[in-house]
């Protein structure tokens, strides 16, 4: 296991170079310096100032060198300067990451709480009205677009019944810390993850359901019977375990998800987290943040993917040997 | 003139492991064998899963590629022909495979089916192509109407037969018949057994038939060849093989078959036993040091062994 | 010669004649009144749409009229008109139109890439299947929309061409995902053996042979693909991002509900378009799975 | 008879739903095994022996099967149990090993847990004892390293390990009847000859009452006591295994027997059973079932209502159409296109 283990992350390696020299190429291709953010094109600089800036900030070394640098930077943790506020980039994300954490983690709570049961309950009772109703609603989530749904949610439990908070991460009135504070933090953060949630949860329903159908048939399953198991056992040990198994890999794959999504979620809810960051920086053509963002977004998939193949690794004895 | 000759053929898969998945070692599901078939018998090549029969099978007729060895046939050397050429002189092998389901694809009238082969080595214009496919229907006992059906309106048997016709529209002199029957069940295997019987006499066909099954063999065939671990154990005529096996592997393989008299069955079960103690006891002496099985050695004109 | 000609009592005994692809579909959709439904309301939309749009001048209908800003809907204007002064009716119509277009214009583009290395890589196996599913796995954790984000807002003249070139290059790994596994497993088939042995050339095998036995689980597939795709599209204009501003789209429609005026108050500018959007998506979902499960019977039969 | 039979099978039909309707794969079978002796079913694919099997121990999926009749086991009529009554006697007083020791098993799980799963249900013991049983039980079917064994997961096992651990699994509570459905196809000649002699050495130990499925007639005459014929969801002939393979009566039978190229004997052409198996749906109902495959005997030789003879003692035959049947002659061969 531990060998595909590391096996799996050297592959992640490549993944992770080739994903750096993109965002590289992109950079190049956007205004100034994209990478450091201290320099920009502006027609009100004098240009021979302008030559002799992109000389002091290395502009005009060979490519690979000026790689080589970025790439020292960002793993010394200096991130560049936003054009736009003038300060670290660093800084802007600070308070972000954590909105944008408890949202995701939120949603993915709310995902599984929704989704598995869901799953399960269709798996064991197929073709009945319940499993009828489930799987309607697993094709639904699966086909709204995720702005569409987000916006008819806020349209509806914001606006009109006025349940939740119509933006922001918190009540800037309650003093941070305080129990309010949370509260506020929670409730301004449910319609969000909610919204969410419910069309995540489509692929581990579907996925569940189809398992479970399946599992049922299988012989070992006769043969759990013919121990005389108990039904419930059955179900328990042999049916679900090795139906929700696999589901604990789609972890990975869910966090990519919901990282792409909080693009939108973010924006219709005005939630202040680094989605929101992204489309307000791509705006205001502030492209060091952009950057930035679009690396650590990349980071995080490759790590979200890694992760659902190691635990699916540790969860099915099968691919332990290889 | 030899008809098939196959002569030091070793097939090797890569088996890939350590950090970098380079290649270690290798699996050697041919390890170097050598046989002839003569024109018009039928060569069986025995033994169980794995050992190495169904590549071989494969390999002759270029499904698989081999690592090392020559195969010639009709005295021209398929193993050193170029793609296009080897596909000229291949087209006189053809074969049957084993699962009729599986062999015929779904998605095709059995016209298409049977004229696949016409379309790529002869020009013929459909109404020439249509008299032909419907000529071969009829001669593995199908109605000629069945060229517009499609495979899953057919039984078992039928459609193994409509695999035999395609087959035998290029007129073939050797076919390689993969497990031909193992699919199905008995009384329809007896149904294919006998039409094979009936047209090697009428085409004058050569087989080499692949099976894991002893009684198919000894019903079939002229001559026999056991396979062991990627290699010729045993080697000879039908009689020799049944009556006279000499290696350990061989007698083991026939006291393994189920008696069909349960009179017997206790003796049987006893000689079962004694043959199991020689291969623990004797391995020695029919195996080299490394475990590998020896080359065959010749104990009379049409029976050889491996033995040291 | 032994072998009788013909028994035809044999072929009458077995006569389980299993019904065409076709008849299945029609029957899952008798079967399925969701699916019918869908079916009946998708096509009476896409008509619809095409056939009056015909008569639509996108200039006209996107012409900025200052005096009809925000007027309710009502007989003049059936959906009333937007901050601008246009006819929201006919910019849905428009915007419905676009996306449908794009969406199936990707998916046609993606599906062509995904099939063609899909087919390639499940087909021949060993490095070319790892050179393929290699590119395919790093195309999977690029972080797709915030490139694409990235890509329309610095690219110098942006224009529908290039938005479908830029969709296109990160949508087709889930197709060549599919087809690759199926055509692994296709392959493994005695047919494909068969053929080589008789003779065919590889890739008359691949397009001949093995790429009619996906066909009913790539049409599945690209069914739901063009919902995926219309949703993508429309969500990127939505944020501004998608279709350049003379090519109206429904997420354009939708963008004005990003001033909260529009949202609370004057829903009748975004809450058609995000209907028009939720119905399309539910009707080609619908639609797909009524022929997911077709094919599924039609591959039990088979 | 003065013994009761270990199981009684009275009128055993089983129906499978088919697009709501109930088709009845066995019918109306009646069988009775004693303890100490194997019975085999042996039919082609499609005579209803799994599911005469499967009906035993009740393993159908029940939403989609009707059982109907008796199945006595030790005076107690299973059908009339409910599941958790069932389970009782499931892995304890009967075991059942499967055809597939790969897809047997469960993937996930360890085959010490796999085994002990069985104790668990029907005895109390320690987590040791239950252990050590485990280990004595690898080491009785002939496993060469059970501690090794015993952590290993399936796959890491050879086919013929597998099936040794499904056997382990089937007597782990000593049971006094075992059905084994087809527990040797899946497996090469040799494997098969050593797990044949396995089950037969542990039957003799134990005594157990087995029902053997096979449609292997080899494996019958290695195995059995006492054999069953199964055609279309029928027993067409049943006999002690001597008689069978000595005089076997039923058309079926001797077709069967015929088809075979048997190691033993080579004879150069090979009996064809005329048509085909009728599938579920099309099973004929009335009349001698088998009559359709042999067109050349005349219609009179048949019974209306065909029943079990029995010809000489503990041999009977279904139909009369025995008496008369011979295998065709050439003008037969020609007149009924037989190849």
């Amino acid at each position: 296991m531990l060998k595909f283990i590391i096996r799996r992350s050297l592959i992640a390696i490549p993944q992770l170079f080739l994903l750096s020299v993109l965002i590289f190429l992109l950079a190049q291709a956007m205004p100034g310096d994209a990478l450091s953010g201290k320099f920009i094109n502006s027609p009100n600089l004098d240009p021979a100032y302008q030559s002799e800036l992109r000389d002091k900030l290395g502009l005009n070394d060979p490519w690979h060198e000026q790689y080589v640098r970025w790439i020292g930077n960002l793993v010394q943790g200096e991130l560049g300067m936003s054009y736009v506020h003038n300060v670290k980039v660093e800084t802007m994300l600070e308070s972000r990451i954590a909105n944008t954490f408890w949202l995701g983690l939120a949603t993915l709570i709310l995902t599984y709480l929704i989704a598995v049961p869901l799953g399960v309950i269709a798996g064991r009772l197929p073709d009945t009205n319940m499993d009828k109703f489930i799987v309607t609603y697993s094709y639904v989530s699966f086909s709204i677009p995720i702005f569409v749904f987000a916006l008819i949610m806020l349209y509806i439990f914001g606006f009109t019944l006025d349940w939740f908070p119509t933006g922001g991460s918190v009540d800037v009135r309650t003093e941070p810390g305080s129990w309010d504070w949370y509260v506020s933090k929670l409730h301004h953060l449910l319609l969000p993850a909610l919204s969410s949630a419910l069309l995540a949860t489509t692929s581990t329903i579907q996925y569940l359901r189809n398992e479970i159908i399946d599992t049922k048939l299988k012989d070992f399953v006769k043969t759990a019977r013919a121990k005389g198991t108990p039904e419930r056992k059955v179900y328990t040990r042999h049916i679900f375990r090795n139906s929700l198994l696999p589901v604990a890999a789609f972890l990975g794959y869910d966090i990519v998800y919901i990282l792409s999504g909080s693009i939108f979620i973010e924006q219709i809810f005005s939630y202040p987290g680094l989605g929101q960051l992204f489309v307000d920086s791509i705006q205001q053509r502030d492209f060091a943040v952009v950057n930035v963002l679009v690396m650590l977004f990349g980071v995080l998939s490759i790590l979200g993917t890694l992760l659902s193949d190691i635990i699916l690794s540790i969860v099915d004895p099968r691919i332990r040997i290889d | 003139m030899t008809f098939l000759k196959v002569e030091n053929l070793k097939v090797y898969y890569p088996v890939r492991g350590g950090f970098f998945r380079r290649v270690i070692d290798h699996v050697k599901a041919v390890d170097d064998i050598t046989f002839e078939l003569k024109e018009g018998e039928t060569y069986g090549l025995v033994g169980e899963s794995g050992c190495g029969k169904t590549t071989t099978g494969r390999t002759i007729i270029g499904l698989n590629r081999p690592t090392a060895g020559k195969i010639f046939f009709n005295d021209i050397e398929l193993t050193k022909l170029k793609r296009r050429d080897f596909y000229q002189y291949r087209k006189d092998i053809q074969m049957i495979f084993q699962d009729p389901y599986s062999s015929l694809n779904p998605r095709k009238r059995v016209l298409d089916i049977i004229a696949e082969p016409i379309r790529n080595f002869e020009k013929l214009s459909p109404n020439e192509e249509k008299t032909k496919v419907m000529d071969v229907l009829e001669k593995v006992g199908l109605s000629p109407e069945s060229i517009y059906k499609y495979p899953h309106e057919f039984s078992g048997g039928q459609r193994q037969r409509i695999g035999i016709a395609r087959a035998l529209t290029l007129n073939p002199k050797l076919i390689i018949a993969d497990e031909p029957v193992s699919a199905l069940d008995v009384s329809v295997q007896a149904q294919v057994l006998n039409f094979m019987k009936d047209i090697q006499k009428e085409f004058n066909l050569t087989y080499l038939f692949i099976s894991h099954d002893l009684g198919i063999i000894r019903h079939m065939c002229d001559r026999i060849g056991i396979m062991y671990r990627g290699r010729l154990v045993e080697e000879g005529t039908k009689d020799e093989i049944f009556e006279y096996p000499q290696h350990i592997y061989t007698k083991r393989l026939l006291s393994s078959i189920p008696q069909m008299n349960p009179e017997e069955r206790i003796q049987h079960t006893a000689f079962r036993r004694k043959v199991n103690e020689e291969f623990k006891n004797n391995y020695d002496k029919y195996f080299d040091a490394e475990g590998k099985i020896f080359d065959l050695k010749p104990i009379s004109e049409t029976h050889s062994v491996a033995l040291p | 010669m032994a072998t009788p000609v013909v028994n035809n009592t044999n072929t009458d005994l077995e006569k389980v004649k299993s019904p065409s692809g076709f008849k299945i579909i029609v029957r899952e959709f008798l079967k399925d009144k969701v699916a019918l439904i869908s079916l009946i309301l998708f096509v009476g939309i896409v008509l619809y749409v095409y056939i009056y749009s015909l008569g639509l001048d996108t200039r006209e209908v996107t012409r900025v009229d200052i005096f009809n800003q925000f007027r309710e809907p009502g007989a003049e204007h059936w959906l009333g008109t937007d901050y601008g002064g246009r006819d929201v009716f006919n910019q849905l119509i428009l915007g419905a139109r676009n996306s449908l277009t794009i969406g199936i214009a990707i998916t046609l583009i993606t599906s062509i890439i995904g099939i063609a290395l899909g087919l390639l890589a499940g087909y021949y196996g060993g490095w070319v299947d790892n050179v393929i599913m290699r590119t395919v796995d790093f195309v999977l954790v690029l972080p797709a929309l915030m490139i694409i984000i990235v890509y329309v807002s610095i690219v110098p003249e942006f224009n529908v061409l290039k938005f479908i070139f830029i969709m296109s290059l990160f949508y087709w790994t889930s197709k060549c995902r599919l087809v690759r596994s199926k055509a692994l497993a296709e392959r493994e088939l005695e047919y494909v053996a068969a053929s080589k042995t008789l003779g065919t050339p590889d890739w008359k095998i691949m397009l001949f042979n093995v790429l009619p036995n996906l066909s009913s689980i790539i049409i599945v597939n690209m069914t739901l693909n063009l919902a995926g795709n219309i949703g993508i599209e429309t969500s990127l204009t939505y944020l501004g991002f998608g279709l350049p501003e003379n090519v109206p789209s429904l997420g354009t429609l939708i963008s004005y509900s990003r001033n909260p005026e529009v949202m609370e108050n004057k829903p009748w500018v975004w809450l058609p378009a995000a209907i028009l959007i939720l119905v399309l998506m539910l009707c080609i979902n619908f639609i797909g799975n009524a022929l997911k499960r077709a094919a599924d019977a039609r591959q039990r039969l088979g | 008879m003065t013994k009761q039979p270990l199981l009684q099978i009275k009128n055993l039909t089983t129906s499978f739903r088919i697009h709501d309707e109930y088709y009845a794969a066995v019918d109306n079978v009646s069988l009775n095994v004693n303890e100490n002796e194997v019975l085999a079913i042996v039919g082609e694919s499609g005579c209803g022996k799994s599911a005469l099997a499967l009906s035993i121990m009740r393993l159908h999926n029940e939403l989609n099967t009707k059982l109907e009749g008796e199945v006595n086991f030790k005076g107690q009529n299973l059908l009339t149990l409910s599941t958790a009554e069932m389970n009782r006697y499931r892995g304890n007083e009967m075991g059942m090993i499967f055809q597939d020791p790969l897809t047997a098993l469960n993937p996930l799980m360890r085959i010490g847990q796999q085994i002990e799963e069985a104790m668990k249900n029907h005895l109390n013991l320690s987590d040791a004892e239950m252990k050590a049983r485990s280990l004595e039980l690898l080491k009785k079917v002939g496993i060469p390293n059970p501690e090794r064994t015993y952590l290993q997961f399936p796959h890491e096992l050879s086919g013929g390990m597998r099936q040794r651990v499904v056997i382990a699994i089937a007597i782990a509570c000593e049971p006094k009847f075992l059905i084994a459905d087809e527990p040797t196809t899946a497996l090469d000649v040799t494997i098969q000859a050593q797990i044949l002699d396995l089950m037969r050495e542990l039957q003799k130990q134990m005594k157990t009452g087995i029902i053997l499925i096979t449609h292997d007639l080899g494996v019958v005459a290695e195995m059995a006591d006492r054999v069953a014929v199964m055609y279309a969801g029928e027993i067409v002939e049943i006999a002690d295994v001597y008689t069978l393979f000595s005089n076997p009566l039923h058309p079926y039978t001797r077709s069967l027997f015929n088809s075979i190229p048997s190691a033993a004997e080579g004879s150069d052409r090979l009996h064809v059973i005329q048509g085909i198996v009728p599938s579920l749906k099309n099973l004929p109902r009335t009349g001698c079932r088998f009559a359709s495959r042999i067109p050349w005997i005349k219609e009179s030789a048949h019974e209306i209502n065909p029943t079990l003879h029995e010809v000489e003692k503990n041999h009977w035959v279904r139909c009369t159409c025995y008496q008369d049947f011979h295998f065709p002659d050439d003008t037969e061969a020609v007149k009924y296109d037989i190849s």
